[in-house]
């Protein structure tokens, strides 16, 4: 039985990282109606940026057992970049959604170039740093404490995400002016600010995620392009704009993964379309989305 | 009038949101050459009667009969075949159509020709016979080549109800066709619509609306609606003698 | 006559084998400098002309742009096996002479260019797994039952655990797989794959993972417990050597360098040289493709000054091409010709790694190398029957 | 003086859909933007909350240019709106439609009061303060609009097509929510289309045609006024 | 009676994107048309040969972009896994070849044809319960799920090696006097030609009738044109269906111009290319999209022989125009004569 379960802790893992990355998603979608098909290349330029502070840190004389707060700093702080993404989005608000997308097709591109010229081609990777807060195991079933810490991350993100927009009044804010943006205007909101917070939050979830990836992976150019087709499924699959969707979709895809890695190595990505497929034969919203019209 | 005339028909009709009925065991019945009013304070449940006949939403009790048929939840591909027709409280087209493409759409649903992939559109002599009619009835003629979405507001809401009307129904919905449409042009409209609709061989309208003077002239009947459930349906001139139904509609001391 | 020699480099830039591309032109960046330096070839100087191989679809493109626009003398280049599939017949077909890096997983190793007049290819890529297979009988037999893999999700990888596995069949050793793991390239979160080897207990993992991927995977497996107590097998691991870390890779694995390896004691004076440019210049070890680089250049220039020195005037590709088969130069990593086939034979370096070293990877604690006459197939021979039927010296 | 437009110009897709408007609001002024559908009425309003671009002209709070501002600076000094299409948020329920605007604008007096006098002038509302947005129907819709407007607390209201989708029965109600506002001393401006929807306590009138206003005076004058009334009542 | 006593405000034309109507053909256009047409039919005398390898991708992208732009143009329908198709029309070429040896051209499209109804019937039935970002996602989905069954199901498809496109006969003809450049530059291409031509014609003539006015209206007003009688769900299918056809008739002439049939054709950056091109072009006009793709394939060629950093201007490039050009280059050209008419 252990074996099993350290299969399915493997997928909660992957899914905590995936849910990081399909949450900054949503939430841009949630209140912007923007796809934005660049996060797969956000949540690289976390990873190489985290690399490049933590190992810059440690170089320095940083304490083994602080790289994850410089991670997660790292994380945060190049998430920033979201503020100017944000200011090349705004001039295509009132636009059709096929041009948000090809907009952030066209930085995905971009980036690839970007991080290639200041990193180059080689994948980067951290010292083996994961290793610093040991195993924690228990029946037999064990997993890397950082890892659990990822997964701590990503669920407290998780409920802290659910009741700011759930039941904060800045949530409620956003989701207003996720609907209108010239009534919420009307309303007194400013409607800027809200845009740069969220597409900002929204890229910073992403940078965390591709920055805490880290000293289990490594970063690499192609990254970030494989990365959006999963974070797709995960929104397929939760549903769109809707962060409980997104927690459950990343369980769902990072279990599936999992378990078939184990059980049916061959099924592994195709099992992932069978899902994303299935639930919008069943559900056509995806589990928790809205219904379109 | 025999019951052959009937061609609306709803039984019992009831609508639950939750704990909340919207709609609640509601009879009508609609017949050739009627114009029916429905009237009522907001959230009476006007709009979700005129969803439920209409195939939208699903009565959660009750069906609803069309012709003879029970039309409940056909969808509203058949109900337009069949010759059931609306107009939208909130004005509803094309944007990017124009007023010939507008109506053209009807008309191949009524001539059956919207499989034909390949033939061409204004080529066809009975296409272009409906929509030039059609425009005529409803004074659309001078826009046939302008978009909906450039046309004034009025016209759009004409456009909205000519579309309609190109699909030759027997009756007609209305959900309050002169919404925002101002005092100068109301009647306008209403005329607009009625010439139309004797001109198209409508047989039957029911028509939503708050204005009272557009009810008390052109309606022969008037079911008023409060809290879900019909509370009146009278002929106009006993409608409006009823004080009682009058206070709940219009409010006391109202004009 | 005083033109310079123009040939056209294609190799990836960006993607997933944007690093092996890199190695490899900075590899021809060398090579083409030093020759240059000593004369060129036949006496003219050479001048590069690079495009980036990505999708087929569109390298075909960019090798018709050398061959019609920029009308190189000779194309080299390509990592990838769909790209030099598709290239290969359009280069046979516009008479250009092309000589590949790389890319020679093709379709289950069958021949799909027969009796090329203008294309030569490099090693098979499965001869590092051959080597590897044999050098794993060698030291870890009697060692290890219990087999399992965690592969890249294609030809490549799917090729090499075959190959291993029948030459463990073919010499009687008792085996039992306990896990395959196949993963897409690219692909850098393998915890589960980790997860599910350590369920399944093996005792010998072989990986023939290239790129990012396999560091992530060792160090993934080294986090999970799993390079306790079990031999490894990789064939290509020197495909990323630097990025092995000693801290989470253990000793005395089976050890893929390839057709060159950096620290070779016996190495040439050209390969140190070389060697300590690269180290010097980009702070980094090269692997074995900046040598493929470095021979398809040295083969196409013995090719070049062959027919010459028979013609007196310059030579026409065909010409060219038809001298090129059965030269014989000496590579970075060792000795090397061209068959007549038009397939190269390499020198391939393997051996047990240790960790005892003044690196932060690990490097090889003895030398091993083979010529690949040893590790390839005879021209028309099938891959298969011929694993089953050759006589490997062990 | 409290709101002022100097001889607005706007220009929409090449047309000039707004010509030399100019007109004012003083406190405590209830005034009708009267017209018919497609004069300007919305356009007007749009202006003024700094959602649509001057060609020329000014528009003035107290004094001070306000065109070109952005529209929270502008809520912010004390201007309510509620569109044409109510455009209640679906996705808040009525209680949040209605407790929001007093997270956005501070207005010196209790977030509890402002609400509270938000649901005086629509007591029905407290029976759907669950309901969300998008569950509620037309009429509905338009007095959550109102109330929200109100509790931002401003200075002065712009109501676009107040009444619109309205039951007759709800009018009076709202008739007597307006001269409430009134004598609280705040401004109203009420854009209308159905005449008979103008409030007789109506301060001034101003009737707007094709983008133009063609008449300036009270209810009175204007009924005595042939031309007007041909406008905005037809014939 | 008043028939006129709805007040007529001033015309305006409305402020956001202008859709694609169907609009008659001016005599300048059909100038222009026949223009274009002949400097195609010279263009092997004049045009370098390299240049002319690329009018074959050209005429590929060409015939997929139309079929493309029925279901986004028209259809409003946003496929991110259109490339899905191309694949398929490449495979089945390989897949006729390998399977039975046959190497015409004919029978290669009838191939293609036969898969890519076959394949997308089903897919279209899904996908035509959806709109937006919704049919954005599942068709991604489709593209990838296909993309990953090339790959894992090796055995059948060669994976990530693909499978052999060869040189195919033209109406049984050998034509081995020709070197395959020769070939493509020379026959083949007046061969495309004319049935690029035919295709597009087949276009214009599904987008102007009954079918495509319906098509529009679904578009435009879904719920609308479900009360008008649209049977929007099967008007989307079908819309699906004919652009599934047309991108794999663009996949045979990729799949013969590369010489390979691989699986980067069906990942979902390659329909990202697809949007690229229509919304570069000008999807809002029925032949924008493949003026797009012939700008693109020029674009992508000389950038990345100019700079190792090609994607990133590429990127740029994209987003410049994205912002600046809403209408795509065929807008910019009708704005700009629309003003000079008015000067
Ligand atoms: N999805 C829903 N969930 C809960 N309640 C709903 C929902 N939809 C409508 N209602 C309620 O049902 C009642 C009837 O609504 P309906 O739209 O039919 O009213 P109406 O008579 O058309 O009013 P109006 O004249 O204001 O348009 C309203 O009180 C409304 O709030
Ligand atoms: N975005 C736009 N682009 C072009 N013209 C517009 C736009 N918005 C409005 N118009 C035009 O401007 C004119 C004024 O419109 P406006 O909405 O201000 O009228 P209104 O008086 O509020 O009418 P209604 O009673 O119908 O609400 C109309 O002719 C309208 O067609
Ligand atoms: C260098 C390697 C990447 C070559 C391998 N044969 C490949 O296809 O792709
Ligand atoms: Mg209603
Ligand atoms: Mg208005």
């Amino acid at each position: 039985m252990a074996p099993f379960f350290n299969i399915l802790l493997a997928g909660v893992f992957q899914a905590a990282v995936l849910f990081l990355v399909a949450s900054g998603l949503q939430l841009i979608f949630g209140v912007q109606r923007i796809i934005n098909l660049a996060c797969g290349s956000i949540y690289a330029l976390g990873a190489y940026f985290g690399i490049f502070v933590t190992s810059w840190a440690l170089s320095k004389g940083l304490p083994v057992h602080l790289f994850p707060f410089v991670l997660l700093g790292a994380g945060i702080v190049i998430g920033l970049i979201g503020i100017p993404l944000e200011r090349l989005i705004r001039t295509i608000y009132n636009r059709p959604e096929s041009f948000q997308l090809l907009l952030t097709f066209a930085v995905m591109l971009m980036f690839q170039d970007v991080l290639r010229f200041f990193w180059g081609a080689d994948p980067q990777q951290l010292p083996n740093v994961s290793m610093t807060f040991g195993i924690l195991s228990a029946f037999g079933v064990s997993m890397p404490t950082y890892n659990v810490m990822v997964i701590a991350v990503a669920v407290s993100l998780a409920i802290g995400m659910a009741y700011f927009l759930g039941k904060t009044k800045t949530g409620k804010i956003l989701r207003a002016t996720a609907e209108n943006r010239e009534t919420s205007a009307a309303m007194g909101i400013n409607v800027t600010r809200v845009y740069v917070m969220v597409f900002t939050l929204g890229t910073m979830l992403g940078t965390i995620g591709g920055a805490l990836v880290i000293p289990n992976a490594a970063a690499s150019l192609e990254m970030g392009v494989e990365l959006v087709v999963e974070a797709f499924a995960v929104v397929v699959i939760g549903g769109l704009g809707s962060m409980k969707g997104a927690a459950v979709g990343a369980l769902i895809v990072g279990l599936i993964r999992a378990l078939s890695a184990m059980y049916y190595p061959e099924a592994e990505i195709l099992a992932i379309y069978a899902i994303v497929l299935a639930v919008l034969i069943w559900k056509p919203a995806g589990l928790y989305g809205k219904a379109e019209t | 009038m025999s019951t052959n005339d009937v061609l609306l028909q709803a039984q019992q009709i009831s609508r639950h949101y939750g704990d909340f009925i919207a709609l609640h065991n509601v009879d009508l019945s609609v017949s050739r050459g009627e114009f029916v009013s429905v009237v009522g304070p907001n959230g009476a449940g006007k709009t979700t009667l005129v969803n439920v006949l209409t195939g939208l939403h699903q009565p959660t009790t009750g069906n609803v009969h069309f012709n003879g048929s029970n039309i409940a939840g056909v969808g509203a591909v058949d109900l337009a075949t069949r010759g059931l027709a609306r107009a939208f409280q909130l004005t509803s087209i094309f944007p990017e159509l124009t007023v010939r493409e507008t109506i053209a759409v009807s008309a191949c649903s009524y001539l059956n020709m919207r499989w034909n992939g390949f033939g061409s559109l204004f080529g066809s002599r009975k296409v272009n016979d409906i929509v030039v009619r059609t425009a005529d009835a409803f004074g659309l003629a001078p826009w046939l080549d302008t978009k909906g979405s450039s046309l004034p507001h009025g016209r759009r809401k004409l456009l909205d109800v000519a579309s309609a009307f190109a699909l030759h129904p027997k009756v007609m919905l209305l959900d309050e066709p002169t919404a925002g449409v101002s005092t100068a042009d109301k009647h306008g409209v209403m005329e607009t619509l009625l010439r139309a609709a004797k001109h198209m061989g409508i047989e039957a309208i029911m028509l939503v609306e708050h204005d009272m003077d557009l009810v008390s002239r052109y309606s022969t009947r008037i079911i008023a609606m409060q809290a879900g459930k019909k509370i009146a349906d009278l002929p106009r001139d006993e409608f409006f003698a009823n004080e009682e139904i009058i206070s709940i509609v219009v409010g006391k001391g109202a004009h | 006559q005083n033109k310079p020699i123009r040939i056209g480099i294609i190799a990836p830039r960006g993607g997933v084998a944007g690093t092996i591309g890199e190695c490899g032109l900075r590899g021809v960046e060398w090579t083409t400098a030093r020759i240059n330096a000593a004369g060129g070839i036949g006496g003219r100087k050479v001048e590069l002309v690079i495009q980036e191989e990505t999708s087929p679809k569109d390298t075909i493109d960019r090798f018709r742009k050398l061959v019609l626009q920029e009308k190189v003398d000779c194309v080299q280049g390509i990592v990838s096996s769909g790209v030099s599939l598709a290239l290969a017949p359009a280069a046979e077909d516009s008479r250009m002479p092309t000589i590949f890096w790389d890319g020679t997983t093709q379709d289950g190793v069958k021949e799909t260019m027969p009796k090329p007049k203008y294309v030569f290819r490099s090693t098979d890529n499965e001869c590092e797994a051959v080597m590897a297979s044999l050098l794993a009988i060698k030291h870890f037999k009697g060692k290890f039952k219990r087999i399992a893999c965690v592969n890249p999700d294609y030809s490549y990888g799917r090729n090499t655990w075959t190959a291993f596995q029948a030459l463990l069949k073919k010499y009687g050793i008792e085996h039992e797989v306990v896990s395959e793991q196949w993963s897409k390239i690219g692909n850098l979160d393998l915890t589960s794959n980790v997860a599910a080897l350590k369920a399944a207990k093996p005792d010998l993992i072989f990986s023939s993972l290239l790129f990012a991927d396999l560091p992530v995977f060792m160090k993934q497996a080294h986090n999970a417990g799993l390079t306790e107590g079990t031999r490894f097998v990789l064939p290509a691991a020197g495909w990323q050597h630097t990025a092995m870390k000693k801290e989470f890779t253990p000793e005395g694995i089976v050890w893929g360098h390839n057709t060159m390896y950096f620290d070779d004691p016996k190495a040439s004076a050209t390969q140190k040289e070389f060697v300590k440019w690269y180290a010097d210049k980009y702070k980094d070890y090269p692997h074995w493709e900046a040598d493929r680089a470095y021979f398809s250049m040295m083969v196409y220039k013995a090719g070049v000054e062959k027919a010459l020195a028979a013609k007196k005037s310059w030579p026409t590709p065909e010409e060219i091409c038809a001298a090129i088969p059965g030269v014989q130069v000496e590579s970075l990593g060792g000795k090397g010709a061209m068959r007549a086939d038009h397939i190269a034979n390499q020198t391939f370096h393997q051996g047990l790694s240790t960790n005892k070293n003044n690196y932060d990877f690990p490097t090889l604690a003895s030398v091993e190398t083979m010529y690949s006459d040893q590790l390839q197939k005879p021209t028309g021979a099938d891959f298969w029957e011929w694993l089953n039927t050759a006589n490997f010296k062990i | 003086m409290s709101l002022a437009l100097e001889n607005v110009n706007v220009i929409l897709a090449g047309n000039p859909v707004l010509r030399d408007i100019s007109m004012h609001i003083e406190p405590g002024e209830l005034v009708c933007l009267v017209g018919r559908n497609g004069a300007g009425k919305s356009t007007t309003f749009r202006s003024i909350m700094g959602f649509q671009p001057l060609k020329s002209g000014a528009i003035k709070w107290k004094r001070s240019a306000i065109n070109g501002m952005q529209t929270h600076k502008i809520v912010e000094l004390g201007l309510g709106y509620t569109p044409e299409g109510s455009d209640v948020f679906g996705d808040l329920t009525v209680e949040d439609n209605i407790a929001l605007p007093t997270w956005t604008r501070k207005s010196g007096r209790s977030a509890q009061e402002r609400i509270d006098e938000a649901y005086a002038v629509f007591p029905k509302l407290k029976q759907y303060l669950h309901r969300g947005g998008q569950q509620l129907s037309g009429g509905e819709r338009k007095m959550v609009s109102i109330a929200r407007a109100l509790a931002l607390d401003p200075e002065l209201l712009l109501l676009d097509e107040a009444f619109e989708g309205l039951s007759p029965a709800i009018i009076p109600t709202i008739s007597e929510g307006l001269q409430s506002i009134l004598k609280q001393g705040r401004g109203v401006l009420l854009a209308e289309s159905n005449f008979y929807h103008l409030p007789p306590f109506a301060d001034r009138l101003y009737v707007i045609e094709r983008g133009e206003i063609v008449f300036e005076g009270t209810l009175a004058q204007a009924e005595a006024d042939a031309a007007t009334m041909k406008i905005i009542k037809g014939a | 009676m008043r028939t006129d006593t709805v007040h007529s405000a001033p015309i305006t034309a409305p402020e956001e994107l202008e859709f694609i109507v169907p609009p008659g053909v001016s005599r300048a256009k059909l100038i222009a048309g026949g223009l274009v047409i002949a400097a195609l039919v010279i263009a092997p005398l004049i045009v370098s040969q390299y240049y002319m390898t690329l009018l074959i991708p050209f005429f590929a992208y060409a015939v997929i972009l139309l079929g493309f732009n029925l279901l986004f143009g028209y259809g409003g329908l946003l496929s991110f896994g259109h490339a899905l198709f191309i694949a398929i029309g490449a495979y089945a070429a390989a897949a006729l070849v390998s399977k039975t040896g046959m190497v015409s051209f004919e029978l290669m499209l009838l191939t293609a044809i036969v898969a890519s109804t076959i394949i997308s019937i089903p897919i279209a039935w899904l996908a035509s319960r959806f709109t937006g970002i919704f049919f954005g996602m599942l068709t991604l989905s489709f593209g990838m799920l296909f993309h990953s069954f090339l790959n894992k199901f090796y055995y059948i498809t060669g994976g990530d090696s693909g499978m052999r496109v060869p040189r195919p006969t033209l109406f049984g003809m050998e034509l081995d006097q020709f070197d395959k450049t020769a070939f493509l530059g020379g026959p083949f291409y007046y061969y495309c030609l004319v049935m690029i031509l035919l295709l597009t014609l087949v276009m214009w003539r599904i987008v102007r009738s009954p079918y495509g006015i319906h098509l529009m209206a679904s578009r435009d007003n879904a719920v609308k044109a479900l009360y008008l009688g649209v049977k929007i769900r099967s008007v989307r299918a079908i819309a699906f269906v004919i652009s599934a056809v047309y991108a794999s008739i663009g996949g045979v002439i990729l799949g013969v111009n590369t010489g390979l049939a691989d699986p980067e054709l069906a990942y979902w950056t390659h329909s990202g290319h697809l949007v690229f091109m229509a919304v570069l072009g000008g999807y809002q006009e029925f032949l924008g999209p493949v003026l797009g793709a012939f700008v693109f394939i020029l674009l992508q060629d000389e950038l990345s022989s100019l700079t190792q950093y090609w994607r990133f201007f590429l990127g740029a490039i994209l987003a410049i125009l994205v912002v600046v050009l809403p209408g795509g280059i065929m807008g910019a050209v009708r704005k700009f004569k629309s003003k000079g008419e008015q000067a």
